[in-house]
């Protein structure tokens, strides 16, 4: 593995370490693995399966109930019987799949060890280079780096993605895509990789569409069901948008540059400004990357996707759509954070759409019965946070906040989908209620990750979250007014935030047993789920210490390991607005007082008020039915595309086909035919058997050419 | 000499596009045939002088004269044979082949 | 005395001509083709073609004229109706109008085209060394050396015709009907 | 007969040949004073005998033939007789190519590598038909196929003699000599009307334009007084009497060749006359029309390049528009052979627009190349529409084809290669023809022409590929297939001979080019 | 030795004539034989093939026959190219695939078919192989009849129809080239296509851009550029499963060899003039493909329909005539051969178990067909163009390659991108997601062994070629370059006498830079 023919030596400046093509190639291998397990498995039941149909076994099993969740674990009931689901070598992947992440996990820390072992600036280690595209014009060599900002993300993904690959050994236990299920979840870790890893934009595009592929095949696996097809779909389409964009904004820097390797890019920003035209492409660029970045990262107006991604397993959404793949939009514009820093004009853009996702996304949450929907539109907000952070130079705080939010999230999502596992696969808030006495485990590790996600004081996510508010309040009330008004968006979103987080956990946990306890037996979930689930609410509970604020520990650890990766945009920064923004340690402990009370008052306010049950919200459907259905709806954002976009394109393509292509070009080409047929008629009326009209035409022919010939000979 | 011809060939021409009687045809053609040897000799008059004769225009003339006897006779046996078959000589009724 | 005799000889071809198209019986027609070529042959005579002459009252109004008679009094003698003619009218004015616009086209484009070369026939006699334009040894010179090849295909070409005949007029036994 | 006396005076002509020193001086002008003069003149060293020698041979053979006939003994030796005429005709054609002969008795014959050439196309021509014609004949027709045998014979006479022709009077006797044994083979099927009505529109229209070409000529030879094709185009005439005689020569003409608007005859008698027949029609009078054209375009004012090009345009058209929605196959060939006439009327055209001191050399090879390639395919393709209605159905309907892959695959491939032919796809001889046809086109610079030439052949390729459609792709008509005669080994020969030309000429073109002058 | 892979097939079918027709696994297993030893002649080839060289090598020079009435001597010349060797490999791969993908759906008249198969391998390894102008024009014409009579004989219900307008259609452009073919050889005195390329500067530039045009529209309909694509989709929808596998796999290939080897390689001056003309056609044919697909309810030709759209990223690439967008173009010729066979093939498949095509009779197939819906997705995804799989690679270096010379196309041909997605995924949601609505898809068999035989080496190129292009590349880079050295300098020519008349050609250069960012 070390020294693979196709490639070749690492840059000077790197230190060289090929082991860093593990952490994407272990776990593709054991995707590989996985995969072929599911082939295997398959084919002995498929052998199997002759003769269940002898037996007059129905082949699609149990039809399901309405919401399409039956009584297995999956509930979507495949070709085989569930009880085979296990028996197959498919059992298997699991330990297959863990072992692979765990390897990583151990190569991630292995090169974090390392980066330590350096100087601050001297921290980057290089694998050598996979030789991809040579193009001419450009060539496209991607080597795996490890800098401070990948190691974060790589242990992010490898520790949190371990924690959820063991949870789901758990959580899909029965399922009869068992194996399949691994592959692509362990598909999905090795594109994370590589798109955290990668040297080059190309190669981090590829880690870019790789996830957003198994994000496609994880929302649809349970493809039976026809809606999580839909969604992967919407996922994938949605995300095309962006990743449009991202192509467009890459061959701009192609032409501007010459090179997509990230760190060049970076570099070559600054001796690039002097010139205007240089600088509107750049700007161009910018704002297109950007654009990629809102599609994956689920920003307006490209978050639609999300909340549909609900659609998968849980635990995928944890992983995915909480921790991980989403936030590779940030990653994006942190790792090119020279690009982003030069310009106002794409600050300010990042900005406001941040601050207005984040808005949007919490109202959103606000009125959602499916805690999956809840945590999804929360995840929305959390995500224009840490945009908002990326529009005022607080790119740290904004990868702060991306940890801390994989710990919460992923644990709130994870705990969800311990509810939801053990309340059969119910997703209603509404028909929860007084589970803590069922699931304490999950109860408390859940409790836990609404506190960070609400920002109860000295939790992770108060931290991460108050800086955030803190430095887009140093750059409104410096800089440009504009901020402030977001900041005071971002404060009101805060609130919402508690609101919603402690109505969540009020109704699935607290008041009454909303269920037919005849039916439902809700129980804990297996060691295996819990485990996991204890982990994260650990980290969600500490995680903060990892960067806290100066004021109070004069340290930030976050902020000091970004540090040199950070310089070129700093300065770019600097030179846009003279210096970086921030409050002074006075403002900075008002800001956090204030936060630590919106905070908790928010949070026993949603508590209070849903403790009972969820009578406010009919309430207050019945009282404001019309903001009730816009808020329930996403502000109908998704209806809007779906009229305005989907709909006339449909049309459009229907009409282009059957008008343009159809009748106009395909009937020009029948034209030319019929034209032939119809003269053919006449030429063969002429032919019409009588003598005397060859005779006349002949006579006529000669006549005729006798004129011709001396009209030509005598002019 | 020529103008007279060239009245014969119109006045054969018309025979032959106008009478459907296939034995008038081709007495018209004939008419045609004499036609072009008015003229051939009178070509020949033209170019020739006392001493040098112009004899192509005969000597054309006089096989012109064979093939149209040879002519005549090949479309006479097919108007026997035809009036054989169908029992007349009209062309209008020759219309089997057509379009 | 030539020139009258030129004149009236072509005047009366002409006639016959018109004879030949517009007669109703096609025994006339034949007849007035008759007529029509004895009416050359003087001509040619007057031209002083003695051999053309000849030939032409010989061959033409000897031997193709008792043909076309032949077979009309054969026809004629079978089915005395067959050989009427139908009226003009059926043909229908525009037809006819084509017809006429052609024919009197090809006549008129000759009769305009002959303008500049000299009037040929009536201008009173050549004296020319033989007394002939168309001596008959010299003539005989001619197709035997430079057109012997032709000459030879005239023989082959009045087999062919003989055969030709031989086979369109054999009288047919069991007439088989054909698809075609 | 009068055969053996005719058999005496060519037998007494053979000797003739006075080793005479050559003279010069062709003049048309005899002079009347020395007959042994001009008998020197006229025969010159014995090469006009070399010259005429395919054509006695052919003439020999036709009249053994028609002896053959009458002599019930000899009946059986038909065939050969046949075959030894074509056989020794060819002969002596193949060696006029290493002697060539020039022009002989006073100029009024050109014998030369290309006379040579177009002698073997209307030999291949005839003999093909030939083979066709064996057994396709029934009932009492049979019995005359002495007489049928010794008009075909004739007629490769009267072509060879149009394209050696120098003279319009050897022309006009060639014309003549072809003309009247085909009037008589048209209407050979006496019993059958069509072949009856066939011929009695081939023949007055035939007629016709011989009055035409007649009375033209007589023009001419009033507007130039000369009949010599050489003296004519040397100095092209340009009196307006002369130029009519030249538009009347050139309609009667384009009548043999069928262009537009003197085509109207063709689907009509093609249709009517027997298939053998209208094969050689539809090949060799054509190719004879065509050699003379391309030897006399310079008749023509250069002026009229564009005008005959465009008239080969409309050619064309119409007789892809005649064929394509034809139902019956032989007109559909018919209309087919039209546009392939007209096609070739294009290299005239390019001939006449050209100023290259070799453009009457380049459209003769051109012309020849097309034509040969037309004549295997035509000819195949109408032996095979022979052999086929030797099955009874009424085989020439296009509908009557289906299945035909089915009962007979070789006729059917057959059938279609030649299609493929005709359509001018690569591979087949047709290809090169067309590509040489059109290279004229590019030398002559009218490439606007050679365009609308070429679009216009993708009409063509649509009613070639119904008869493909009709073979291979649509499914047998229900019921039991037709009954299978037996067929003649002969036709099969014809057939893969036709067969074997067409692709050899389309794969090795060279094969026949290099025999081009 | 490229006589004889040219000609193997052939001789194939020759075999084949003798075989007698009821023997119908006999057959089979002759003409499979004959595509292997194709193939293994073309693996032979490529390793021999010395990527360094930008001329053609291993070649085979002869003559063929002399033109009459002239000295141009017609050769039969072979040769091979980097860009040849790239295009041979894809037929020589594709082949044997295509005859063991017949062993389902072609039952009758067998021996006719694989006859027509092995010569039609002929015709298009002689179109990729001849270097002689008229050599080539023959094959080119000789290729389009096998696929006449396989979509006439052995096509769905309208395959008449389809065939026909197919074969005309095709046949009609061909013969305008043919003029052009024609005047070249008559003008430049010879018909060798390196010669050619070497005289036809000599000509003036209007000739050469009537010349131009007559290749091109040749090449165009072939391709199919976009006014000039209505065949294609009938063509494929009726071709039983190997033609159109053929068809998008190599035919249409010839269209966009031939606008490279005889469009932009014979007239790099005017192919830089219009080179704005074909990018914009190839642009908006990405987009109108995709449009055309998106209507459609026939899985079969919607994915015709999105072959308009991906032969809309070659040609794009192609004129975008700079080094990536060519190399892109390159590429994706071989990646659109073997991605969308594979999804030809994949249609096949369900087609032989269901007899029907439309969309709407399908759904929920991977549950009763996982590894059918495995290797359909695959093939879903490579069209689409994820990064990893072949598709991509090309795809980015064509839209890179037109943003380049062309901003504005460039993005258009990016919406690409988006709308393919749309399309594909939709359909792939619709034939292999969602409840089995229809009962008859339950018990639906999954891929046997031996149609895994022919999908799994597609797959494993799929990938390879993701992975590793400059594998695939390396050989073209040689020809490719030298082809940009003449690109280049008729650029530079443009660009200088752009700036002599500035007022006329200036608007035009305007919209079109001449060069890279560099």
């Amino acid at each position: 593995m070390a020294h693979l023919a196709v490639l070749s030596s690492p840059s000077p400046l790197a230190t060289e370490m090929d082991l860093l093509w593990l952490l994407p190639l272990l776990p593709l291998f054991g995707a590989a693995i996985c995969g072929a397990l599911y082939l295997v498995t398959l084919r002995q039941r498929a052998r199997l399966a002759p003769s269940q149909a002898a037996h007059g076994h129905p082949a699609d099993g149990h039809g399901g109930s309405a919401g399409g969740h039956g009584g297995s674990a999956d509930g979507h009931g495949d070709g085989g019987a569930p009880e085979d689901s296990h028996q197959g070598p498919g059992r298997y992947a699991g330990f297959v799949a863990c072992g692979a992440v765990a390897g990583t996990l151990v190569v991630a820390l292995f090169g974090f060890a390392q980066l330590m072992g350096l100087d601050a600036h001297d921290r980057l280690l290089e694998s050598g280079t996979w030789k991809w595209i040579q193009a001419g014009d450009v060539t496209i060599d991607v080597a795996m780096r490890l800098d401070p900002l990948s190691s974060i993300l790589a242990l992010v993904i490898s520790g949190v993605g371990l924690l959820i690959h063991v949870y789901s050994t758990g959580y899909m236990k029965k399922d009869p895509g068992y194996a399949k299920y691994f592959a692509f979840l362990n598909l999905f870790v090795a594109a994370m990789f590589v798109l955290v890893l990668s040297s080059n934009l190309i190669g981090l595009f590829v880690g870019w569409e790789g996830v957003g592929l198994c994000s496609y095949l994880l929302i649809g696996f349970w493809y039976k069901q026809g809606w999580p097809a839909e969604a992967g779909q919407k996922a994938f389409v949605v995300n095309r948008i962006g990743d449009a964009c991202f192509l467009v904004g890459s061959f701009i820097l192609v032409s501007l540059i010459g090179t997509l390797d990230l760190a060049e890019i970076g570099a070559a920003v600054q001796g690039l400004l002097s010139d205007e035209t240089a600088r509107g492409k750049l700007v161009a660029a910018a704002l297109l990357l950007f654009g990629g970045a809102c599609g994956k990262s689920a920003q307006l107006p490209l978050f639609t996707w999300l909340p549909d991604a609900m659609a998968g397993p849980t635990p995928v959404s944890a992983l995915i759509h909480a921790a991980t793949m989403v936030t590779a939009g940030i990653y994006l514009v942190v790792r090119l954070n020279p690009l982003f820093a030069f310009s106002e004009t794409v600050l300010l853009t990042i900005g406001i759409v941040g601050a207005a996702t984040a808005f949007v996304g919490a109202t959103s949450a606000l009125v959602q019965r499916d805690i999956k929907k809840v945590l999804a539109y929360s995840t929305v907000s959390q995500l224009g946070f840490m945009f908002l952070a990326l529009s005022v130079g607080a790119w740290y705080s904004a990868v702060f906040h991306l940890v801390t939010h994989a710990f919460f999230k992923g644990l709130l999502f994870l705990g969800a989908g311990s509810v939801i596992h053990g309340m059969h696969h119910e997703q209603d808030m509404h028909k929860m209620g007084g589970l803590r006495k069922h699931m304490p485990t999950t109860f408390k590790t859940f409790v836990a990750g609404s506190a960070a996600l609400a920002g109860l004081p000295l939790m992770s996510g108060y931290f991460s979250k108050d800086e955030i508010l803190a430095y887009t309040f140093g750059m409104g009330s410096e800089f440009n007014s504009v901020w402030l008004v977001l900041w005071g968006v971002g404060v009101v979103t805060a609130m919402l935030t508690a609101f919603y987080t402690w109505r969540m956990v009020a109704l699935t946990f607290f008041g009454t047993e909303r269920f037919d306890v005849a039916k439902v037996h809700p129980h804990e979930s297996p060691k295996s789920m819990t485990l996991p689930l204890i982990a994260l609410a650990v980290a969600s509970v500490f995680g903060g210490l990892l960067g806290i604020p100066g004021l109070i520990a004069g340290m930030h650890g976050i902020k000091n390991w970004l540090h040199p990766i950070l310089e070129g945009g700093e300065a770019l920064f600097e030179r846009t607005f003279s210096r970086m923004p921030g409050v002074d340690h006075g403002a900075e402990a008002v800001l956090l007082l204030v936060g630590a009370a919106i905070g908790v008052v928010f949070s026993l306010i949603g508590f209070r008020r849903f403790a009972a049950g969820p009578q406010p919200d009919q309430r207050f459907r019945e009282g404001r039915p019309g903001l009730f259905g816009f808020l329930a709806n996403a502000w109908r954002i998704d209806r809007a595309y779906h009229d305005g976009i989907v709909q006339p394109i449909k049309l459009l393509a229907f009409l282009v086909y059957e008008i343009v292509d159809q009748f106009v070009i395909d009937g020009a080409v029948n034209g030319c035919a019929a034209l032939a047929r119809g003269a053919a008629g006449r030429v063969r009326k002429m032919s019409d058997g009588s003598l005397k009209g060859y005779a006349l035409w002949m006579g006529a022919g000669a006549v005729l050419l006798a004129f011709l010939g001396l009209i030509l000979k005598h002019g | 000499m020529l103008v007279l011809a060239a009245v014969l060939f119109g006045l054969g021409v018309l025979g032959f596009l106008l009478r459907r009687n296939v034995i008038v045809v081709l007495a018209s053609v004939e008419l045609l045939l004499n036609a072009a040897n008015l003229s051939f000799l009178a070509g020949a008059r033209m170019h020739s002088t006392p001493d040098n004769l112009n004899l192509l225009g005969p000597v054309f003339a006089v096989f012109v004269i064979l093939v149209a006897a040879a002519e005549a006779a090949i479309g006479l046996a097919i108007v026997i044979a035809l009036y054989r078959l169908k029992q007349t000589v009209h062309l209008d009724q020759l219309a089997e082949l057509k379009g | 005395m030539a020139e009258f005799l030129f004149y009236t000889m072509s005047i009366a071809a002409v006639l016959f001509g018109i004879g030949v198209i517009a007669a109703k019986q096609p025994l006339m027609s034949v007849l007035s083709l008759l007529g029509s070529f004895v009416c050359l042959g003087v001509i040619y005579l007057l031209a002083q073609f003695q051999f053309m002459a000849a030939a032409q009252i010989l061959v033409y109004a000897g031997a193709i004229m008792v043909l076309f008679l032949f077979v009309v009094m054969l026809l004629d003698l079978a089915n005395p109706e067959l050989l009427k003619e139908v009226p003009l009218k059926i043909l229908g004015p525009g037809k006819v109008a084509v017809a006429v616009a052609v024919a009197g086209g090809l006549a008129l484009t000759s009769i305009l085209s002959t303008r500049g070369t000299p009037a040929v026939g009536s201008e009173p006699s050549v004296p020319v060394q033989s007394g002939a334009f168309d001596p008959v040894d010299e003539i005989a010179a001619v197709i035997f050396t430079r057109y012997i090849l032709a000459f030879e295909a005239a023989g082959l070409l009045l087999v062919a015709t003989m055969v030709g005949v031989m086979v369109l007029a054999k009288r047919q036994r069991d007439p088989i009907e054909r698809g075609g | 007969m009068n055969a053996s006396t005719f058999l005496g005076t060519l037998a007494a002509q053979l000797p003739a040949d006075p080793r005479a020193p050559a003279l010069t001086a062709a003049t048309p002008m005899a002079k009347s004073d020395d007959l042994a003069h001009m008998f020197e003149s006229a025969f010159q060293d014995g090469q006009w005998l070399v010259a005429a020698g395919p054509m006695i041979a052919l003439a020999v053979g036709a009249l053994l033939l028609l002896v053959a006939d009458i002599a019930r003994p000899l009946r059986a030796m038909r065939p050969l007789f046949f075959l030894a005429g074509i056989g020794v005709s060819a002969a002596l054609l193949f060696g006029q190519f290493s002697n060539e002969p020039g022009l002989v008795l006073e100029g009024t014959l050109l014998a030369n590598r290309t006379t040579a050439l177009w002698g073997i196309v209307f030999l291949l021509s005839t003999l093909l038909a030939w083979i066709y014609s064996l057994g396709y004949y029934r009932g009492e027709e049979s019995k005359l196929s002495g007489e049928h045998d010794f008009l075909m014979l004739v007629t490769p006479i009267g072509m060879m003699l149009m394209v050696g022709a120098q003279d319009l009077l050897i022309f006009f006797l060639g014309l003549e000599l072809l003309s009247i044994p085909l009037y008589a083979l048209a209407a050979f099927q006496r019993g059958r009307s069509a072949s009856i009505e066939a011929g009695i529109k081939y023949f007055l229209l035939g007629t016709f334009a011989t009055g035409l070409l007649l009375y033209g000529t007589s023009l001419l030879y009033v507007g130039e007084g000369t009949l010599s094709i050489a003296e004519l185009t040397r100095m092209p005439p340009t009196s307006a009497i002369s130029l009519f005689g030249v538009a009347l020569i050139a309609s009667s003409v384009f009548f043999k060749v069928s262009v537009f608007p003197f085509h109207l005859w063709v689907p009509d008698v093609y249709q009517g006359a027997p298939t053998p027949v209208t094969a050689l029609m539809a090949t060799g009078t054509k190719a004879a029309a065509f050699g003379f054209l391309i030897s006399a375009a310079l008749l023509l004012p250069a002026q009229s390049a564009t005008l005959v090009a465009v008239i080969a345009l409309l050619t064309i058209l119409v007789g892809n528009l005649g064929a394509l929605m034809q139902e019956d196959l032989k007109r559909m060939l018919a209309y087919s052979g039209v546009a392939h006439a007209g096609t070739l009327l294009l290299v005239v055209g390019g001939l006449l627009a050209s100023d290259s001191p070799d453009a009457t050399a380049n459209a003769t090879n051109a012309a020849l190349f097309y034509m040969g390639a037309y004549v295997f395919g035509a000819t195949g393709a109408f032996g095979i529409l022979a052999l086929l209605e030797n099955d009874g159905a009424r085989f020439t309907r296009l509908a009557s084809l289906r299945g035909l892959a089915r009962s007979r695959p070789g006729a059917a491939a057959a059938l279609a290669l030649f299609m493929l032919s005709l359509g001018g796809i690569p591979a087949t001889g047709g290809f090169f023809g067309k590509w040489f046809v059109f290279s004229i086109l590019i030398e002559a610079d009218m490439i606007g022409i050679a365009i609308a030439g070429a679009l216009l052949s993708v009409v063509a390729l649509a009613y070639y590929l119904r008869v493909i459609i009709a073979l291979y792709m649509q499914p047998a008509p229900e019921g039991e297939l037709p009954p299978r005669t037996v067929r003649p080994l002969s036709a099969g020969v014809a057939t893969l001979v036709c067969v074997a030309g067409t692709l050899l000429m389309g794969i090795m073109p060279s094969v026949v080019t290099r025999f081009l002058p | 030795m490229l006589s004889l892979i040219t000609f193997l097939p052939l001789l194939g079918a020759l075999v084949l004539l003798f075989v007698p027709g009821d023997r119908i696994g006999l057959l089979r297993k002759v003409a499979l034989a004959t595509t292997l030893a194709v193939a293994a002649l073309g693996l032979t080839v490529w390793f021999q093939f010395d990527g360094t060289r930008a001329a053609a090598q291993m070649l085979v020079e002869k003559s063929w026959f002399t033109i009459p009435g002239s000295t141009i001597d017609v050769g039969y010349t072979l040769g091979i190219d980097g860009i040849s060797l790239l295009m041979v490999a894809l037929t020589a791969l594709l082949m044997p695939i295509v005859i063991l993908s017949t062993y389902d759906h072609i039952g009758k008249r067998v021996k006719e078919f694989m006859v027509w198969m092995l010569v039609m391998e002929t015709g298009m390894l002689g179109v990729f192989l001849s270097l002689d102008l008229v050599l080539f024009y023959v094959f080119w014409e000789v290729s389009l009849i096998p696929l006449y009579f396989i979509v006439g004989v052995w096509g769905g219900e309208r395959r008449l129809y389809a065939t026909i307008k197919f074969f005309l259609y095709t046949f009609g452009g061909s013969l305008v080239m043919l003029v052009g073919v024609l005047y070249l050889v008559y003008n430049l005195g010879t018909s060798n296509v390196p010669a050619i390329v070497q005289q036809v500067p000599s000509l003036d530039f209007d000739t050469q851009t009537l010349l131009f045009f007559a290749f091109a529209l040749a090449f165009a309909i072939k391709v199919p550029v976009l006014p000039f694509h209505t065949w294609l989709a009938d063509a494929h929808t009726e071709a039983p499963t190997s033609g159109s596998v053929l068809l998008a796999g190599v035919l249409l290939k010839m269209g966009t060899y031939g606008l490279l080897r005889f469009g932009i390689e014979i007239f790099p001056a005017v192919s830089v003039h219009y080179a704005w003309l074909f990018m914009a056609l190839g642009a908006i044919g990405i987009v109108y493909g995709a449009f055309l697909a998106m209507a459609q309810s026939d899985l079969k030709r919607l994915i015709a329909c999105s072959s308009v759209s991906h032969l809309g990223f070659v040609v794009l690439g192609l004129f975008a005539l700079n080094e990536s967008g060519l190399r892109g173009s390159v590429l994706q010729m071989v990646n659109h051969g073997i991605s969308t066979g594979l999804l030809f093939l994949l249609v096949g498949m369900i087609y032989e178990r269901r007899h029907t095509r439309q969309i709407d009779q399908f759904g929920g197939l991977a549950a009763s067909m996982p590894v059918f819906a495995l290797c359909f997705v695959v093939a879903v995804l490579s069209s689409v163009g994820l990064p990893g799989l072949n598709g991509f690679v090309g795809e980015y270096m064509i839209l890179l390659g037109a943003f380049l010379a062309d901003p504005l196309w460039g993005v258009i041909g990016v919406s690409g991108v988006v709308f393919g997605a749309v399309y594909l995924l939709s359909a792939t949601r619709r034939v292999l997601f969602g409840p089995i609505t229809h009962p008859e898809n339950r018990h639906l068999g999954d891929a046997t062994g031996r149609e895994l035989a022919m999908l799994v080496p597609m797959l494993v190129f799929t990938v390879w070629i993701g992975l590793q292009p400059s594998a695939f590349l390396g050989p073209v880079t040689a020809s490719l370059d030298a082809l940009q050295l003449r690109i280049d300098g008729a650029k530079d020519a443009r660009t200088a006498q752009a700036e002599r008349t500035p007022a006329i050609r200036g608007e035009r250069a305007a919209l079109v830079p001449a060069g890279g960012p560099q």
